[in-house]
Order: structure tokens, then sequence, then C-alpha cells
């Protein structure tokens, strides 16, 4: 993918938006976070929302998994799986115990 | 964590590396894999004599140790005889060293370092500054680990599975153990990108994936399993350090009385935070120690029946499936801890399903046999052993798997016999089949076949009457770790197996003294080596010079047919190998 | 007792539930030797009939093992059937039909590092409050000096008294580190974990004096954390219960 | 055949040079890593009863502050990559210096951060919150200072591969870039999962 000069100038403006983006979004998670949304999880799930944003900005732009190898994705796609399996560890002690606290 | 992706330094010509830089900093994949494999024989011959300090314990419990009891310091064997602290460290340091310093560094480093790229057709390893980085950092965490039996207090003694709040308040060894750990795990991690990657990029011409030999899919996926299921240990370490070191309270519930007194900690943790931590690891594991050895024993099997691989592709699929399935069975660990009907029973169905690929992987090894032309040399008497025994463990392990017979098997001698089929006459005489296998390779000298036979039978019988009277212990409900099982009504019964097990473990470590012998004299006068490729075997590490040169190959091979082609109809001769244009 | 409680195979089984377990591992055992007789046979016989002096040349093409696919789904099959026939009922009876607190006698036990804690309710039928804090060698639960209802509980240290043919309600807890409870003669293993107090049951068919260990590494005492689990007929348990609650009113907690 | 092939060149079937797989492997595993702490720190705040809220034990405005040193360092990584593409080394030198200089800045804040909550006796013993707080941004902390170390070699005695091989030191930047922005990415979710919820 070997890119010419104007792609990557045009790639660096790209990079500037995307700086401004992720500047302003963070200060809307903290502006959120003063809001009271009713439950905790609810803002729980917003601040996530957001944050999850940040992270897509992030991976897809500066990290260019927008245009990557197939084999990139598989890797990325294992390594999530067994994310979401490793964050099932706190539902699965907690709420199936059959202590009572 | 430094970044890894280092290269291999770039200067064409071959310039004359001094000593240090050939053969102790080397980056060289093969100089590497033995440095790995002579350092793990060591650990598993250590930790072989620290359980058979042990079984002394087990079999006379309370009397002295004859011949080496006065040895030992007065704390851990008054007069020689051992004391319970010293029996729980000798314990837990025998699973990890035969586990985290044995089979892990021999089967991955040793063998996968020394025979995946040469099976792939690559010079070296994709980073090899990265591979010596990986073995530099595993030795510093098996040093740490041996000089924590000097710590004060003695090294770790809650187990190798070091449940908290045990290990949080054990005296400062288990601090050793958890730092040693942390080395170990980042050494495993440098090691499995390397792996990873090498076997996607470096593939010579014509090797896709499904011509690469069993052993190379083996490693592959064992590299996956150490990838993503060590550093959640890491990270439980890191969490037990902060616990032990810094005061927090990761693994301690509030209100804990130790020894009378009340532990002043802020409390607020969960004991099963560590359990499930340390399970997702370990199941995983257990696979790594496993897969390594199904993919040398096919090797092996298939070279010396003359015979492809019954079922390939199947087994591929079935190494694939079993490296995914290892990491959702990791609570069959802890069916007893209070776990609800629902977590358990998808564990129990997760447990029995993985067991259908190791059943067909076996099934498969089996069936390679029929309608081949068997050669006995003593890598195939290994090998061949390594079926029944792993199907012992492999069986044993149902009755743990479901929970209503787990009620009275589990943290018994069962539990003790099943893993240890597995690992014992499993693991380790696959591990063993594979050095006599490529030892020629190495050094260009075969093993002795006398001896060799010899260590073989005696090891065989010696390793049935270690653990086959563990079964009947353990069905006689004598818990595990039990210093002393005379104490039990039920445990006084069975003392006559304990004791039976432990001559035979003796019996056992008597036997290794022909291959330790074999092993180094073999070295310099065992019988030359004809040819490069003395089993006429069919996978590229048998078209390198012996032993091969920096570089490996004088010419880039091209992969011309799949891994197990022997007895081709109309072919020249009995096997043709990957390498060669026409049959 | 004269008759073989423990033996190399089973122990005696005196649960409700053991039938259950006993029958799973005996046939599971038995199908599991016949797999590996029937495996091992067509193992051997591939090793003397394949051998290179009796069969020079190999053959190439796979043989198709149409029967060993048939007796692998047989295996599938099998399992599944023992899963979720055996294996999850008993589970599910064990874990999830606690008796109600009316018909079974409830009893507490804290596991400590290298004993059991076992606390009777006593007359009033209703548990002291227990706290950390109030741990002294001579008062191990713990139980609060100014709450009235743990006046007259009391502690019988590694001795577990039950009336036999009435289910049986356990609390466990532990004071230090993870413990774990275990009877082979009950067929029951049951971790005990500081912070939780995990709730179980068990119903037993015959009286006897049997042993119960820990089965849990938690230290250097870890093998003598022997305990005696007593079945008595309900009389021999009243008369235990009564000695006990007269031993316990004239000497504790009359400070 | 001595030289390692697809070091700097691309593998034509998997498109990609050795190293970028070798990185990206490495982030999997380190996603695994902060996916355990993250994990842990799940099941410690259900678990318990009083957990307390993050935002008022802990300064916000200078968390805030890192937040905009790490993104601001990430642009600046991936702009040094871009110049070092066109060929402008100068340029793209300054760019990782200045990368490297934030990295400082944030370590500093981080210090006086952990430097207050010191002075304060609050430590990793204090409860739980704290715990977790101290061994995620410290662990944080330390992937900041193995990136920091890996730039300051490249920037000072492995920048004479540029003149040897500048495609060779390109892959290397593309490495380190990849790396931090990963960094980075943890710490947008540390920074809303600690300070804000």
């Amino acid at each position: 993918m070997a890119e010419t000069a104007e792609e990557i100038r045009e790639h660096s403006k790209v990079y500037i938006k995307i700086l401004i983006a992720l500047l302003a979004l963070t200060l809307l998670t903290v502006a959120v976070s003063y809001q009271d949304f009713g439950s905790v999880y609810a803002s729980v799930f917003v601040g996530l929302l957001i944050a999850t944003i940040k992270g897509s900005l992030v991976a897809c732009y500066f990290m260019h998994l927008i245009d990557e190898q197939k084999i990139i994705y598989w890797v990325l796609g294992i390594a999530v799986f067994f994310f979401t399996v490793l964050m099932a560890v706190p539902y699965l002690t907690d709420s199936n115990s059959v202590f009572n606290r | 964590m430094s970044v890894a992706h280092e290269t291999h330094d770039d200067h064409g010509h071959h310039v004359e590396l001094p000593f240090w830089r050939k053969y102790v900093f080397s980056t060289d994949h093969k100089v590497i894999g033995i440095q790995y494999a002579v350092t793990a024989l060591f650990f598993l011959l250590f930790g072989f004599t620290l359980m058979m300090m042990m079984r002394w314990q087990l079999a006379y419990p309370g009397q002295p140790m004859p011949l080496i009891g006065t040895f030992f310091s007065e704390a851990n064997m008054p007069g020689g005889i051992m004391v319970p602290e010293f029996y729980n460290q000798l314990g837990a340091m025998h699973g990890t060293i035969m586990v985290f310093l044995g089979v892990v560094p021999l089967a991955v480093g040793g063998f996968g370092n020394y025979v995946l790229p040469l099976q792939v057709g690559a010079p070296d390893m994709s980073f090899p500054k990265l591979n010596m980085a990986s073995y530099w950092v595993f030795l510093p965490g098996g040093l740490i680990m041996l000089a924590s039996f000097y710590a004060e207090g003695g090294a770790a003694q809650s187990g190798w599975t070091s449940y908290s709040p045990l290990s949080n308040t054990a005296p400062a060894g288990q601090t050793w153990w958890l730092i040693g750990m942390i080395f170990l795990i980042t050494s495993s991690l440098l090691g499995s990108v390397n792996f990873i990657v090498t076997t996607i990029q470096l593939r010579v011409e014509g090797l896709s994936f499904f011509r690469l030999p069993f052993f190379t899919w083996a490693q592959f996926v064992t590299a996956f399993l150490l990838l993503l299921a060590f550093p959640p240990l890491e990270a439980a370490g890191v969490m037990q350090l902060m616990d032990r070191v810094a005061g927090s309270s990761f693994f301690l519930p509030s209100g804990l009385v130790i020894s009378g007194q009340l532990l002043d900690v802020a409390g607020g943790g969960n004991p099963l935070l560590w359990q499930h931590l340390f399970w997702f690891l370990a199941h995983p594991e257990v696979y790594v120690l496993i897969l390594p050895a199904l993919g040398i024993v096919s090797e092996i099997i298939t070279v010396n029946s003359r015979r492809p691989l019954w079922g390939y592709r199947t087994l591929v699929y079935s190494i694939i499936s079993l490296g995914f399935l290892s990491f959702i069975v990791w609570a069959h660990h802890m069916f007893m801890t209070g776990m609800g009907t629902a977590m358990s029973n998808f564990f129990q169905t997760t447990t029995m399903i993985i067991s259908i690929p190791s059943v067909i992987i076996l099934t498969a090894l089996a069936l390679s046999l029929n309608g081949g032309s068997i050669r006995f040399p003593t890598s195939m008497l290994f090998a061949l052993a390594f079926i029944p025994m792993f199907a012992i463990g492999g069986l044993t392990g149902l009755p743990l798997g479901l929970t209503a017979a787990d009620l009275h098997l589990h943290d018994t001698y069962y539990v003790i016999a099943h893993f240890h089929y597995v690992v014992a006459p499993g693991t380790v005489f696959a591990l063993l089949a594979g050095v006599y296998h490529w030892y020629p390779k190495v050094t260009g000298r075969k093993m002795n076949e006398a001896l060799g036979k010899l260590h073989f039978w005696i090891s065989l019988i010696g390793i049935n009457v270690v653990f086959m009277p563990m079964f009947f212990v353990g069905m006689a409900g004598v818990s595990r770790r039990l210093y002393d099982q005379t104490q039990y009504a039920y445990g006084a019964q069975v003392q006559g197996l304990t004791a039976m097990s432990s001559w035979g473990a003796w019996f056992l470590g008597a036997a290794q003294i022909f291959f330790i012998i074999n092993f180094f004299w073999s070295r310099k006068n065992g019988e030359k080596v004809e040819s490069d490729n003395p089993w006429n075997a069919t996978t590229l590490e048998w078209a390198t010079p012996t032993p091969p040169p920096h570089g490996n190959f004088p010419e880039v091979p091209k992969v011309y047919r799949g891994p197990y082609e022997y007895s081709v109809p109309g072919a020249k001769s009995d096997f043709s190998p990957q390498h060669v244009e026409e049959g | 007792m004269q008759e073989k409680i423990y033996g190399y195979w089973l122990p005696l089984n005196v649960s409700t539930h053991g039938e259950a377990v006993d029958q799973l591992i005996n046939v599971l055992h038995v199908f599991m030797a016949l797999l590996f007789v029937g495996w091992g046979i067509f193992f051997v016989y591939c090793l003397i009939r394949f051998r290179q002096s009796a069969n020079p040349t190999a053959q190439y093409e796979p043989i198709h093992a149409k029967p060993a696919k048939y007796i692998e789904i047989g295996v599938i099959v099998f399992e599944a059937v023992l899963l979720v026939g055996l294996s999850m009922p008993v589970w599910s009876d064990f874990k999830d039909a606690l008796p109600s607190e009316s018909e079974a006698l409830t009893v507490h036990v804290m596991g400590e590092q290298f004993a059991w804690n076992v606390q009777y309710p006593g007359k009033d039928g209703v548990f002291g409050r227990k706290a950390p804090q109030f741990v002294t060698p001579e008062n191990l639960l713990g139980l609060d000096p100014d709450d009235p209802n743990g006046k007259d509980d009391f502690n019988s240290i590694n001795n577990l008294h039950i009336p036999v043919g009435r289910p049986i309600l356990i609390k466990l807890t532990s004071k230090d580190v993870i413990h774990s409870f275990k009877v082979p003669v009950l067929r029951l293993t049951q971790d005990a974990i500081p912070g939780q107090e995990i709730p179980f049951w068990f119903n037993t068919t015959r009286t006897g004096n049997f042993d119960i260990a820990c089965a849990q590494l938690c230290g250097l005492g870890h093998y003598r954390m022997r305990g005696q689990l007593h079945i008595q007929s309900q009389a021999d348990f009243d008369a235990w219960l009564a000695e006990q609650e007269v031993e316990e009113s004239d000497d504790e907690f009359s400070f | 055949m001595d030289e390692i092939p697809y070091t700097v060149k691309p593998h034509p079937l998997s498109g990609l040079y050795s190293g970028k797989l070798g990185i990206w492997l490495f982030l999997a595993s380190e996603v695994m890593l902060f996916g355990a702490l993250f994990s842990s720190y799940i099941l410690l705040r259900v678990g318990s009863d009083s957990w307390p809220v993050g935002s008022e034990l802990l300064n916000i405005p200078l968390a805030m502050l890192n937040t905009f040193i790490l993104i601001i360092s990430s642009v600046t990584v991936v702009l040094g990559w871009a110049s070092l593409k066109l060929g402008e080394h100068g340029k793209a030198k300054m760019y990782l210096w200045v990368t490297v200089l934030l990295a400082f800045g944030f370590l500093i804040v981080k210090g006086f951060e952990y430097g207050a909550k010191f002075s304060h006796h609050i430590s990793p013993a204090t409860n739980n919150f704290y715990a977790t707080y101290f061994t995620m941004t410290g662990l944080h902390g330390l992937h900041i200072v193995g990136g920091i170390a890996v730039f300051v070699y490249l920037l000072t005695s492995g920048s004479k591969l540029l003149e040897e091989n500048p495609e060779h030191y390109t892959n290397r930047i593309e490495c380190a870039g990849l790396y931090w922005h990963f960094v980075d990415l943890v710490w947008i979710f540390l920074f809303p999962a600690l300070y804000l919820l």
C-alpha cells in the first residue's frame, strides 16, 4: 500500500481533525459525568459509550485499522473474543454463587 | 516492556562471532533451542528429586529419611524427619518447577525453537534477538525460583496454585515465587509472538497451511494459548504481589482472623477472583503441556510406521477446536467453591465437549498405525506408550468433569493420578521420544538403542507402579497434599498403596540414570549418522545438513507435497520428502 | 465396626444422595474400562499385525474407519446421557433443593487453621451473632457477648453430632484461609471460603462414627484437621444435646 | 541464505512485514492483560458493599490534562511517521521528540497525583478502590516508561538505521507508534472507569 505524497498529506489533515474530535469528546466525557442519568448503570453506559467512540477513532485512524490486512483482523478478533470471555468472570462469580452475603 | 520487533542484524556477510555471542548470547534459534532444552531437562530432574523426597514422607510418615536425611537444615528436617512446612514447600515447588520450568520450556522453548523454523523452511525465527531475550528472561525466573528455597521461611508453600488467602499470608518465599512467575510469563509471551509470526510469515514457497507438519500446527496453536492465556495470570500475579508487598487486599475478604489475631487489612477482596484468573490461565496451560506432545508423537509415529497420518485435516481442525475450547472450561477446577447450578452445568458441558477432539486425535494416531510397516526404535517405543497412557489420563478426566462424581473425587488422589497420567507418561514420554528422535539431527550421532530400550521399559513399569495405585487411594477419599494420610481411618487403610507408589517413584528415578548416561555419552561416541535423514522422514527439518549450519538451508527449499507422503504407490522409495520435486 | 467401612474402592455410603454418586462413578468406570480394553486390543493388534517384519510395505490409502466413527458417536451420546441424565439432576438436587429451615437441623460450621468449629444454636434454636473482633482463645466462634441469643450456643470443636434420617443444613464458612469440608462416607466436598457463608445439605441413612477431613491445602496443619461425624439415633442425639446444654450453661458465659 | 525474509518488505500473502504482525500479536496479549485488570475491577466493585465514588477522591483536572497530553502525543507520533514516509527526516525527528517530551509530561503529572495521595497517607492498603487505582495506573505508567525507552533508543543510537535503511527505520517507528496508540487507548478507557464513574 505504497501511498503517494499527496495521500499522506491528506492523511495528516485527517489526523488533525481526529485530534480535535478526541479532545472535544474528552471534555464531553467529563461534562457527562456530572450529569445524573438516574441509575448508576446508565451513567456507566454513557461513559463507556463515549470512551468506545474515542477508542475506535484512535484505533481506526491512528492505528490504520480502517484498511488493514485480513490477518490483523483475525488476530484482533480472537483477542476480542477471549477478552469478552474474561469479562464474563465477574458476572460468573457474583451472580451465580449460592452464598448469601 | 520494550517493543517486540527487533530484526536480525542485517550485515549481509557472515562474520565469525566471538564464543560468547555464538554460544551464550546467541540469536540462532538452534542454539537457543538447545539452551532451553538442557536447562529444562535439569529442572525436570530437580523437580523429580523434590518429589522423590516427598515420597519418603508419604510412605513412612514421621520416620527419618535414610542417607540424605541429615543433609538438610534443622528447620526443614530436624533429625532427618521432614516438617510439614518443608513438605508443603516441596509440593508447591515440585508442581511449579515441573510445569513452568520443565515441561513448557522443553516442549515449547526447546523443541519448538529448534524444530519449527526447520520444518517451516526458515533460516531462523522472525525476531532472533527477541528469541534470545525470551531465554534470558526465562533463566532469571528459574534462578529466582531455585533461590526462593533460601528465602526467610522457605520457598512458596501454598501449592503450585497458591490460592489466597493462604498465599497472601505465606512467608517471604511466596513473593519470590510471584516475581519468578512474572519473569517466566514474560518469557513465554515473547516466545509465542515469535512462533506465530515465524509460522505465518516465513513458510517457504509451496508450504501452504494445510501442508504444514502436524508438529508445527501443535506449536502454532500452543503459541496462541500462551499469548492469550498468560497475561491474566500476570495481572493476578501483580495483584497478589501488591497484596503481599503494598498491603492491598484484592483477594482478602474483610474480617480474617489469622492465628487468633484480626488481620488489619482493608478487606473487601474476593478469594475466588484469584482462582478464576489462575485457572483462566492454568487450563490452557495444561493444553500447552499436551499439544506439543501430540505434535511430537504424530511425527514419530508416521515416520516409524511408514504411513501417512490418518485424517490430517480432521486432526488440524481438532487441534484448533481444542485451542478454542480450552479457554472456556476453566471453572471445572472450581465446582466445589459454592458455584450455582447454571454455571456448573455450563462448565460441565464444555468439559464433556472438549473431550471429543482429544478422542478424535488419539483414535487418528492409532488408526495411522493400521496398515503401516512399523519399526520400533526407542523414540517409537516412547511415542507408542504415550497413546494408551494419555488415553487413561483422558478417560479418568470424565468422572472429575461431572459434578456429581466430582462431589466425592474432588481434591483427592484421584485428581493427582488423573493429571499425572496426562503429564508424566503422557507429555514427558513424548518429550523423551522427541529427544531420541531429533538427537541425530542436533548432534550428528544416534543415541544408544540398548540403553534407550532399558530406560523405556523400566520407566514404563515404574511410572505405572507410581500412578495406578493413586486412583484407588483417591477413590477411598484420601485428600491431596496430606503430609500424613494415616491420620484418617480411610487413609491408613490404603497406606500400603501409597508406599507402593513411593517405591515405584524411586524405581522410576533410578531408570532415568540410563537416560542421563545415554544423553551425554552419545554426544561424543554415539553411532555416527550415515545420512542427513537417518529415519528417512519426509518433513523439511531432515533436508538440512547435520547439524544445520547458521541459516539452516544452503539453498531455499521449495515444497511440492503434504508432510506425510509415505509409501506413495509408484514412488521410487517408500518416502517422498516435501522438498523433492519428483516422487 | 466389624463390617468394612473403608476399602480400596468406594468407602461405605451413608448419605441419601450418595447412591446416585456411586452409581455414576461405577457406571463411568465400567464404561471407561470397556473403552480402554476394546481400544487397547485394537492398538496391540495393529502393532503386532503391521510390524515391519510382518508387513514390509505400508499401505498409502487411509483405511475407511466407519466403525471408529460410530464408536465415537456412541461415546459422545453416552457421555451426554450421563451428563444430563445423572450428573446434572444429582447436582441440582444437592445444590438447589435446600431443605426448609423447619424440618432440617441447621448447624454452622466454621473452618479455621487446623480445626472445625461446629456451632449449635442451643435451646432457643437461634444462632448468636458472630463477629471476628470477638474471637478469643475461649470464644473461638467469636460470639457477640452482649447478644442474648448467643448465650446458649455452644461449640463442639471437631465433633459434628447429627440425628440419623433427618436432613441437615450446614452453613459453612472459614475464619482465615480456604478449607474444604470433606466427608468421604457422605460423598460430599464443599469449600469453606472466608467471607462467604455457603449453605449445603445432606441426609443420612444409618448411624456410626466417621471421619471428616480438610481437602484444600490450608497450611502446615492441613493433614491434622480431622473431625468426627457422629450420626446418632434421635434419642442419643437428644441426650447428647441436653448434656451439652447443661455443661455450657454453668461455665463460659456466666461472668 | 542468511538474511531473514519479510523483515522490511511485506509478505505477498499476508501483506505485512513481520514486525507489524508481531506488534499486533503483542498488543493482543496486552488486551488480555488489561482485560484481566478491568475484569477484576468490575468484580471487586460489584462485590463490595461500600465503593467510594472516583470523582470525589481523585483529581479530575489533572487527569483530564493527562488525557489531553496522551491524545496529542498519539497525534505527534502519527504525524512523525507520516513525515518519515514523506522523507522529511528532520520534521519527523522533531515530532517524535515532542512525543517523548509529552510522555515525560504525562509521568510528571502522574507524579504530582501520586505525590498528593501519598502525602495524605493514602496507599493501596487504604481500600480496594485505591488498590485498583494504584495497580492499574501504575502498570499503565510502566507501559509509558517502556514506550519512552523505545522512542529514546530509536531517536538516539537507533537513528543511524535511518540513514542505512529508511524503510526499515520507518517500519520500526510505525510499530513503536502502534504500541503508543494502544497505551493511549488503554488510558482512554482507564480515565472514565476510575475517575468519572
